[in-house]
């Protein structure tokens, strides 16, 4: 054969060590939030409300980031929203990965009857306007943290399963699945031991890109004012409340943008690096 | 022989989707709180003005009689009244969906283009920073809800530096000749350039919204087909030719990377018409989504029915072009 | 972010900014642009939710005329109607109607038209959602100019609803021709503007009616774009592509009011919290101590910048039954007092769910977290809900709100049965509070024929709620509008942004 | 002065290791000149490095490669492709992946004759013919206008070589252009290309592992080991009495067509590090 193609160490590690190390420093402020946070999130002072950040005039000091317009500390909220952030994003994109892999585990290896019905549920699935749906979901079981998790299951379940599916049937049609069955291997115990695990790259990958994905729709929901209803805060809660005084408490906004935006950040770039890793081609 | 078989069993399982939304639409929709008849309570209404009411709309009967009624009346065309807009839902509907589907068109125009510049920029600089930055950049746009790249071009295109135009689909001064819905399409039908440039004035920031994140989606995917494409011997042997870089991978890479990008494509222009209810929210951009926010807000049953049906319709239509195109591009599936 | 720059710089560079005119309006303006926040569903003014819905009233007052005109502080002025009143026993109402009025088309406006118009809210069928008070009128006979009816129901207010919702009078001749469709695709009516273009959710343009009987509107052509998001309106006004608009958060009416015509007008409506005669509501000191724990003016000051009047009862300055005595002070400590002797504490809280909208009013959701905010300090545990405005008319209809509800209540009638009324008097399916000794106070209140003391009886009933604290008042809203140099605008107590009261500045 | 001459070429992976070193040898006009050595050896990088065509990630230390008189490395990229897609042409080892799936076999032929070549377009399809009759496939005319995937591997290794052969280059490297196709087509294909070098008088850079080939295609060889040219001698000498001691252990682990039964002795492992002694301090 050709000499061996020259695998190139990726520049992306630089990328990748910097995402994770974000996400690491998540999981630590969601745990220790109740200690980290130097104010309660929800205890509120009208009379000391939109003071700016620590380095502008006019701040008060104890406030690092400022307070927004009920006086509560910008700060605190957000490490506590880094909480339902990384809740809503495990718990959704965990949910999502299960059903969405298992239909598409099913409808990929065994072909026939179930791969018809589940690809004709999927059409039908995604045959719904994504936003409108969820906003009509909501609707029926009202807002909350639930029905975020529920709304993100409901929209992209279809995109695990599309993925998955096309996996598992290539997949199912590698020799190694067919010597496992020449080796008296009953279908189930292959799709579990032989298949799973080559499937399992990707589904990490989807998963962490599906972390991302349920952070924004977590924003985009509460834009539409059906985020959470309690006090508790998110972030996309505090980026639409922000947005009516961005003039004036231009911190209530950027602050949870710039998390937002590094969390999600960092959700994509860790997918992307491991499909590199993963990625027979590149490998 | 075979072609006509398979479009045929196409027709059968895109009525079953189709069914299928209707009916669970159908019984979601009247299973929501807030029934549009509390919403017109006015003070001192009583039990039996709600009554009344109830049966002017024929909220009254039993859901899968009202079903019967409702797929009664499609057949023959008539989708219902839209409770808030006292208007046929199907023309109400279909009045809309050019302005949705202009505007999501010329979104995936720009997406392609901002997306495929990105992917060919992106290889042919392939290992160097200008990549690194490129795969930033794509980042980033992924990493915005779409309505606040909205925001961002409000404040710095409409505001800042007032160059386009920040709400509304066309200056409602002008006098417009169009007979069909579809303006922009029309004004370069009549050669009406200075109309086509208004409305691409209003429509581009909400295009513009609307495609960076499906320009970083489809930027990634290309560029990585593209990179595997260029692996390929046939590639080598092109540069031992004589041919430049930049002419393999155009002539040679790019035809076979877009195959597999083409199916997304087609998958992500769906998510786009179902996401653009947020952007023409934010740009009051009188399309399809608009109408839906409201009508889901106002629980204008019929309404929601119809835009969910429409919607659907363009779905499995898209998902059908695509195949037709992946099957006429690919030489494989022509001739096997 | 540098998305490859080149390709798109070269894209909009090439396609666009050569030819686009810069969209700022010359100082002088010539056609009027407003930026308006609620798109109109539909033009008929006397069916279905549209007509209830008082946010756009004002599209509906530029095109048709009320049977009687409202001034912009709420009181009546002859409108379409010259002279109204009862006979003396007050059997039967008559209505001198106006001569020499067109409607759009030309046709002439005649008695036969408010008979018609007045016939047609009556009769169930047509779907009027204020049938039950045109109603109380039968047999309407015209005579030349005059309009005479019987009362089948005395309502002191008949009169006062023929400037309030579904009042309209619409064309008897032209609407029967084209039937409702028709009218909604071609609607005409004799107010000061006609309707030359309607774009659903997009806008309408209006052409000045020439003949107006209150004469001709300063601008020719107006045109309202519906745009609903706040700061999209903010940045029409501010980019100059409309001249006037409305309802934008407080801190931007503060940050532009500088460089232009800005106006604060407190409206007919009212944010409130509803109390529901269930759970921990039935004890008196809970109500009481949740009514004084609330701050309401340093709510107003801190919250909407100072825009917005406090109020103890569900009637505000402007209205007919307004009785200034009536105070209920803010008071922590009486309030913790009032909760420790029904055993509650601040470690040991009442607690109660509160429901509240979220984005529907100005910093609704906001209000309601510093109020849980404030009970949180005297010992009141309130555990918020969101619902869509929706799911609120639903859970009340069937009186199945949380103890506590924050709503918003208009009334631009200003009269006490339309406002404290319907939303205290138990078998109205409005009300949340349903004690029979409230029902007791009210009843005799519907048919008091005698104005005076009507009106006395019911500042009676206000003061009697306030004791008990069935209803915690809130404040009364306070309208921006802003609009550019060359315009000034008259606001109208009723909230109804009115492009004919628009003078050129 | 040889049509192409490779003087001291060394080449090594960015930040890795050497991959060539020091590599020397001359390639006559009319020449077929064999590259033998274990996989990995770096023979197909020499050929790379001549076309031009090395991964990213490889750079050349020093050498020079001077085609037709003129030092590759030292033409800016623009000409460098001119000249070397003017002069040479590749055949490629894996006819599978070598053609462009979504084009027509005739386009890809003459593509690079009108747009490099600047031929007319009739002239370049007349070749293309008169070429794929070369290669013996019958009625080439209808597989012309034939997709990739509508001929089997043998067919395309043959329109490959054709595509070659007809740009009338003076030197054609070809990177073991048997190895992936099966054996009764692997003799066909050499004697193939023996036949059109002939009769074309192109110079030919052979690139092989396997010694059989060598001795039935080349005239003269160069032996390689870990990127260094071990020996460089005619064919004739090198299977008569083969100078360097890898060179024969090299000989005697090849089958011989003319005694298949003889016993085959792996290549001692005391050659193997005599030779890498000498490579690495050579």
């Amino acid at each position: 054969m050709a000499e061996g193609r020259f695998q190139v160490r990726r520049r992306a590690g630089v990328r990748l060590w910097l995402s994770a190390a974000w996400l690491i420093l998540l999981v630590i402020v969601a745990l220790f939030a109740p200690y980290i946070a130097p104010k309660d999130p929800l205890e509120q002072d009208l009379f000391s409300g939109r003071l700016p950040p620590f380095w502008v005039h006019g701040a008060d000091a104890s406030f690092v980031l400022g307070t927004d317009s009920l006086g509560r500390d910008v700060l605190s909220r957000i490490i506590f929203g880094t909480r339902i952030a990384l809740g809503v994003a495990v718990v959704s994109a965990s949910v999502t990965c299960i059903i969405g892999a298992a239909l598409g585990l099913l409808a990929g290896f065994y072909r026939g009857w179930v791969d018809v019905l589940v690809s004709r549920f999927i059409d039908i699935w995604m045959a719904f306007p994504p936003v409108l749906f969820s906003i009509l979901l909501i609707a029926v079981i009202g807002p909350g943290l639930f029905s975020i998790i529920l709304a993100i299951v409901v929209i992209d379940w279809t995109r695990f399963a599309r993925v998955i599916r096309a996996e598992a049937m290539a997949q199912g049609a590698m020799d190694y699945v067919a010597s496992a069955r020449v080796a008296g291997r009953g279908r189930f115990g292959i799709l579990l031991r032989e298949i799973l695990p080559n499937v399992l790259p990707i589904i990490v990958v989807l998963l962490t890109l599906e972390m991302g994905i349920a952070v924004i729709v977590e924003a985009i929901l509460s834009f539409v004012n059906l985020s959470i209803s309690t006090d508790d805060p998110t972030w996309g809660g505090m980026i639409s409340e922000g947005r009516t005084s961005i003039h004036q408490a231009w911190w209530v906004l950027v602050f949870p943008l710039i998390t937002l935006f590094l969390t999600v950040l960092s959700f994509s770039q860790l997918g992307e690096g491991l499909k590199d890793r993963f990625d027979p081609v590149l490998r | 022989m075979a072609l006509l078989q398979t479009l045929l069993l196409r027709m059968i399982t895109t009525a079953v989707t189709l069914l299928g939304v209707a009916v669970i639409v159908f019984f979601v929709i009247r299973v929501v709180p807030g029934n549009p008849i509390a919403m017109m309570l006015p003070p001192g209404a009583t039990a039996e003005d709600i009554a009344t009411l109830t049966a002017i709309y024929g909220l009254d009967k039993s859901i899968p009689q009202q079903f019967l009624i409702w797929a009664g009346g499609v057949l023959q065309g008539d989708f219902g009244t839209s409770i808030t807009l006292k208007q046929p839902v199907l023309a109400l509907v279909l009045g809309r969906l050019p302005a949705t589907l202009e505007l999501s068109v010329l979104a995936l125009g720009m997406a392609i283009l901002i997306g495929g510049a990105a992917a060919l920029t992106g290889t042919r600089l392939r290992e160097t920073r200008v990549e690194g930055g490129i795969d930033i950049a794509q980042g980033v746009a992924l990493s915005v809800p779409d309505f606040l790249w909205g925001l961002v071009l409000i404040l710095v295109f409409g505001v800042l530096v007032p160059v386009f135009q920040i709400s509304g689909r066309v200056t409602p001064s002008l006098q417009l000749p169009f007979v069909t819905d579809f303006y922009l399409v029309e004004s370069v039908v009549r050669l009406r350039f200075d109309l086509t440039l208004d409305l691409l004035s209003h429509m581009l920031l909400p295009a513009l919204a609307l495609a960076i994140p499906l320009a970083a989606i489809i930027g990634q995917l290309l560029k990585q087909s593209l990179k595997e494409t260029m692996h390929l011997d046939y590639v080598t042997l092109a540069r031992t030719q004589g041919y430049s870089e930049a002419k393999v991978i155009w002539s040679q890479a790019l035809p076979n990377a877009i195959l597999p990008t083409l199916t997304l494509v087609g998958v992500q222009f769906t998510f786009l018409i179902g996401g653009t209810v947020i952007i023409e929210r934010l740009f009051s951009y009188e399309g399809l989504g608009n109408m839906a926010i409201d009508a889901v807000i106002n629980r204008d049953l019929p309404l929601i029915q119809g835009i969910v049906i429409l919607f659907a319709v363009i779905f499995t239509g898209v998902n059908l072009l695509v195949d037709l195109t992946y099957a006429a591009l690919n030489p494989r599936l022509r001739h096997g | 972010m540098n998305l490859s720059r080149r390709s798109l710089l070269k894209l909009s560079g090439a396609a666009i900014a050569a030819s686009v005119a810069l969209p700022s309006f010359a100082q002088a303006i010539d056609e009027l642009v407003i930026a308006y926040n609620v798109p109109l569903p539909s033009w008929d003014p006397t069916t279905g939710p549209s007509a209830v819905n008082p946010t756009i009233q004002g599209l509906y007052q530029s095109v048709f005329d009320q049977f009687i005109l409202q001034q912009p502080d709420l009181k009546p002025a002859p409108g379409l109607l010259t002279e109204w009143g009862w006979n003396d026993d007050k059997t039967q109402v008559h209505m001198t109607v106006r001569e020499g009025v067109t409607w759009h088309d030309g046709s002439p406006f005649t008695a036969e038209d408010v008979a018609w118009s007045l016939e047609r809210a009556a009769n169930p069928e047509t779907g009027n959602p204020i049938n039950f008070v045109w109603a109380s009128l039968a047999n309407f006979k015209v005579d030349g100019n005059t309009v005479t009816a019987d009362v089948k129901q005395f309502d002191p207010t008949i009169f006062k609803w023929m400037y309030f919702l579904t009042g309209y009078v619409l064309p008897k001749e032209y609407y029967t021709k084209v039937g409702a469709e028709g009218f909604e695709k071609a609607p005409i009516g004799t107010g000061p503007y006609m309707v030359e273009k309607f774009e659903q959710n997009a806008f309408v343009r209006l052409k000045a009616n020439a003949n107006y009987w209150g004469g001709k509107p300063d601008f020719d052509t107006v045109t309202i774009k519906f745009v609903t998001d706040a700061a999209a309106r903010v940045a029409e006004i501010e980019s100059g592509s409309s001249h006037v608009t409305l309802e934008m958060p407080y801190e931007e009416y503060d940050r532009l009011k500088g460089g232009m015509n800005a106006y604060a007008t407190p409206v007919s409506d009212i944010g409130m919290i509803f109390l529901n005669d269930i759970d921990v509501m039935l004890d008196p000191n809970v109500r009481k101590a949740a009514v004084a724990a609330i701050d309401k003016q340093a709510i107003v000051d801190r919250l909407l910048s100072g825009y917005g009047v406090p109020i103890d009862t569900l009637e505000t300055p402007e209205y007919d039954a307004y009785d200034a005595t009536i105070k209920t002070p803010y008071d922590p400590d009486a309030a913790v007092a009032l909760l420790a002797a029904s055993g509650y504490s601040v470690d040991k809280p009442v607690k109660f769910k509160i429901q509240t909208t979220k984005g529907f009013k100005p910093k609704d959701y906001e209000m309601i977290q510093a109020i849980v905010g404030l009970w949180r300090k005297v010992g009141i545990e309130a555990e918020i809900e969101v619902y869509e405005i929706a799911k609120h008319y639903e859970l009340r209809a069937a009186d199945q709100l949380a103890p506590a509800a924050f709503y918003n209540w208009g009334n631009s009638v200003a009269d006490p049965t339309t406002s404290t009324g319907f939303a205290m008097f138990g078998p109205s399916p409005h009300s949340v509070w349903d004690s029979q000794d409230l029902i007791d106070k009210i009843g005799p209140l519907w048919g008091e024929k005698d104005e005076a003391k009507r009106i006395e009886g019911w500042k009676e009933v206000d003061r009697y709620i306030a004791e008990n604290a069935y209803v915690i008042p809130l404040l009364q809203y306070v309208q921006p509008i802003l609009a550019a140099k060359g315009v000034t605008v008259t606001p109208h107590s009723s909230g109804a942004l009115l492009p004919h009261l628009m003078k050129r500045a | 002065m040889s049509f192409l001459e490779v003087r001291n070429l060394s080449a090594r992976v960015k930040g890795g290791g050497p991959l060539l070193r020091d590599v020397s040898l001359t390639v006559e006009v009319g020449e077929v000149r064999g590259l033998v050595g274990e996989s990995g050896a770096g023979k197909s990088m020499i050929g790379k490095a001549v076309l031009g065509i090395l991964p990213k990630a490889v750079e050349i230390t020093g050498g020079q490669i001077v085609l037709d008189g003129t030092d590759l490395l030292t033409l800016p990229p623009a000409a460098r492709r001119v000249k070397v897609g003017a002069s040479c042409a590749l055949i490629p080892q894996d006819p599978l992946t070598a053609l462009n799936p979504s084009r027509r076999i005739g386009v890809q032929i003459t593509d690079r004759l009108v747009d490099i070549l600047g031929w007319t377009r009739q002239r370049a399809e007349d070749r293309a013919l008169a070429l794929l009759t070369e290669v013996q496939i019958t009625d080439p005319a209808r597989v012309l206008r034939q997709y990739p995937h509508e001929l089997s591997g043998g067919m395309r290794q043959r329109i490959l070589i054709a595509s070659a052969f007809a740009a009338e280059p003076k030197l054609i490297v070809a990177d073991e252009p048997t190895t992936a196709l099966d054996v009764t087509v692997q003799k066909q294909i050499l004697k193939l290309i023996a036949a059109l070098q002939a009769r074309h008088g192109t110079a030919l850079l052979f690139v092989t592992h396997d010694l059989g080939v060598v001795s039935k295609v080349c005239q003269n060889l160069s032996v390689l080991y870990a990127g260094k040219v071990v020996e460089d001698s005619t064919v004739a000498d090198f299977f008569g009495a083969p100078k360097h001691p890898y060179s024969a252990a090299l000989l005697a682990a090849t089958p011989k067509y003319t005694d298949p039964s003889a016993g085959l002795q792996p290549v001692p492992d005391a050659v193997i590090a005599a030779v890498r002694a000498e490579v690495e301090h050579g």
